[in-house]
């Protein structure tokens, strides 16, 4: 016999939404619904026993783990050391920056094509775009350039450190021959 | 043509190279490998390129450079009898440097294969996949925050920018524009900093060619872009640099 | 005094990649260092003896729940997608960048005997493999090494814990038997 109860506790743990009563008859065919319904309630008494940091609840018409709520603090504290990751929009933009600077948001919006305000804010507050100066031309617009964070989160010793955009095309182009004439004939 | 994703390919791709393709004689004939019989190998690996050949199929180059290394090896194996050899020469086995390469590569495909035959990720095992409890907000907006990217996704998305707009002029990075805009960027916080300064200041106690060579390229590009200034007193007078608009 | 089996078990959960001990250290500053990893093994411990469905592993220099092994079948019903495998071109080039890192590209293919670009490109697509930086040599060639993520999927602590090479071994072994060999002519 199977062992069900480790069985859904493992579909539990991956699944990407509460787990449904639907979902664990689908994958495990054989057994009765009622013999389920027991294994979950066993499982929930058995985290309810252990007193740990997870629990099994059934939310959203499912089943899943969840950490304790008295323990959300330090849960909460956890999250605030958790890296953000940069959005495609602000990652294009400071892409933009890092291999064309000094340049200015304009210039900027040439090349991505749409407004860029927001991302740029967003990489100046993130300390990765700092303003350079302004340049003296109608309007004095401002001009955009890296800050040394910058160079410490892309762990680059300085900018010409980037790859290149010759270094990613040779990456994209596999070395191939056709014709071997010249050794088939030695 | 070799699709990465899938791991499929139609040119002869049960084997991986010129490499692969040596060890897999090397074990249908149940040669010992540090003994190898090149002139029967050679005419094997040859006798395979044919077959490749004659089903149309692309090959790399690297077959061929490997086909002209055996040729190569067997003429040199050919040559005197090795008991008429010095000591010296006796030792330097044309076959050793094949030899090693083999055991080399044979050694990282056994290392791939161990690799794979380990529990993977999303493979054999899984973790939580459930994005985090909605209810638990970031608890700080760290002023010194971490931030997870890498350069790799830098340089796609300049990439996949660069395509998409199809203006060459922006494909004109390499290492020699990146050291300018270093020295750009420096030039450009000193005159922050100090509001204005000379060629001379600007230099200090640098030696370095290059670096002075460049810092006059910068300084040229900086008054192209009109962001900085520069005015000199009298006739032979010292330049100076200012910011083109005052901060 | 507090429950810190029960936060550390709840920070495991909710951290998306393996939790480090420093991150553990960070939120709970309080606590000695030692009684986090005695702390850690107890855990270890008793989802051993509980033989349920998830079990606590150190990989990538940190701590996770996984599922345990021999359970994948029903979590791959469940999950009804086949996992992406590499191709055995990726997983050589992954071997050589692993054992031999940092490591440039011509390098890897003078082990290889073929060009890398295509499998490379893939596995930094993967974020198995990163870009560390540039050479210092002439051409100022890219440098790549593995990533976290590496660790992670191929469920390894730390790279020493990469089996030896075998070659190394042989060419050794082959080495003190031509030095026996010659010893024994003379």
């Amino acid at each position: 016999m199977e062992n069900y109860k480790a069985i859904i506790e493992a579909l539990i743990l991956t699944s990407e939404t509460p787990l449904t009563l639907e979902k664990i008859y689908a994958v495990l065919n054989d057994i009765e619904k009622s013999e389920v319904k027991n294994t979950l309630q066993q499982l929930i008494a058995e985290y309810e026993e252990r007193q740990s940091g997870i629990y099994l609840v059934e939310v959203a018409g499912g089943f899943q783990f969840r950490t304790r709520p008295e323990l959300s603090p330090w849960v909460k504290k956890l999250k605030g050391t958790k890296p953000a990751s940069l959005s495609p929009a602000a990652l294009e933009t400071l892409a933009i920056v890092a291999y064309r600077q000094p340049i200015v948001k304009a210039e900027i919006e040439d090349i991505r094509g749409v407004d860029v305000s927001a991302p740029l804010k967003g990489l100046l507050e993130k300390k990765l775009v700092r303003i350079v100066g302004r340049k003296d031309v109608p309007g004095k617009p401002i001009i955009y350039g890296t800050t040394k964070k910058f160079l410490e989160v892309f762990n680059l010793r300085d900018l010409s450190e980037l790859p290149t955009l010759r270094e990613l095309k040779e990456l994209n182009e596999q070395k191939e021959v056709e014709a071997i004439e010249e050794i088939s004939d030695s | 043509m070799a699709d990465e994703t899938t791991g499929y390919a139609i040119k002869l791709d049960i084997f991986e190279g010129p490499l692969d393709l040596l060890l897999y004689l090397i074990k249908k004939n149940e040669i010992d490998i540090y003994n190898i019989p090149v002139a029967l190998v050679t005419e094997q690996y040859l006798e395979y390129l044919k077959i490749i050949k004659s089903l149309n199929l692309d090959l790399a180059g690297e077959y061929l450079v490997m086909a002209s290394t055996l040729i190569h090896i067997k003429s040199k194996m050919l040559l005197p009898a090795p008991d008429e050899l010095s000591e010296e020469e006796k030792e330097e086995d044309p076959r050793s440097e094949l030899v090693r390469q083999l055991l080399e590569y044979q050694a990282f495909k056994e290392a791939a294969t161990a690799l794979q035959g380990r529990q993977l990720l999303e493979r054999d095992v899984f973790t939580r996949s459930a994005p985090l409890d909605d209810d638990i907000e970031k608890a700080t907006e760290d002023e010194d925050e971490l931030i997870e990217v890498n350069v790799f996704e830098l340089i796609d998305a300049f990439h996949r920018l660069v395509s998409r707009i199809d203006k060459k002029e922006y494909l004109k990075i390499d290492l020699e524009k990146m050291s300018l805009t270093d020295i750009i960027n420096d030039v450009m916080e000193r005159l922050n900093c100090e509001k204005n300064l000379t060629f001379e200041e600007l230099l200090g106690e640098e030696t370095d060619r290059r670096r002075i060579v460049y810092t006059f390229l910068a300084i040229l590009e900086l008054i192209k872009l009109k962001m900085i200034k520069a005015y000199q007193t009298s006739a032979f007078g010292v330049i100076r640099i200012f910011p083109a608009v005052e901060s």
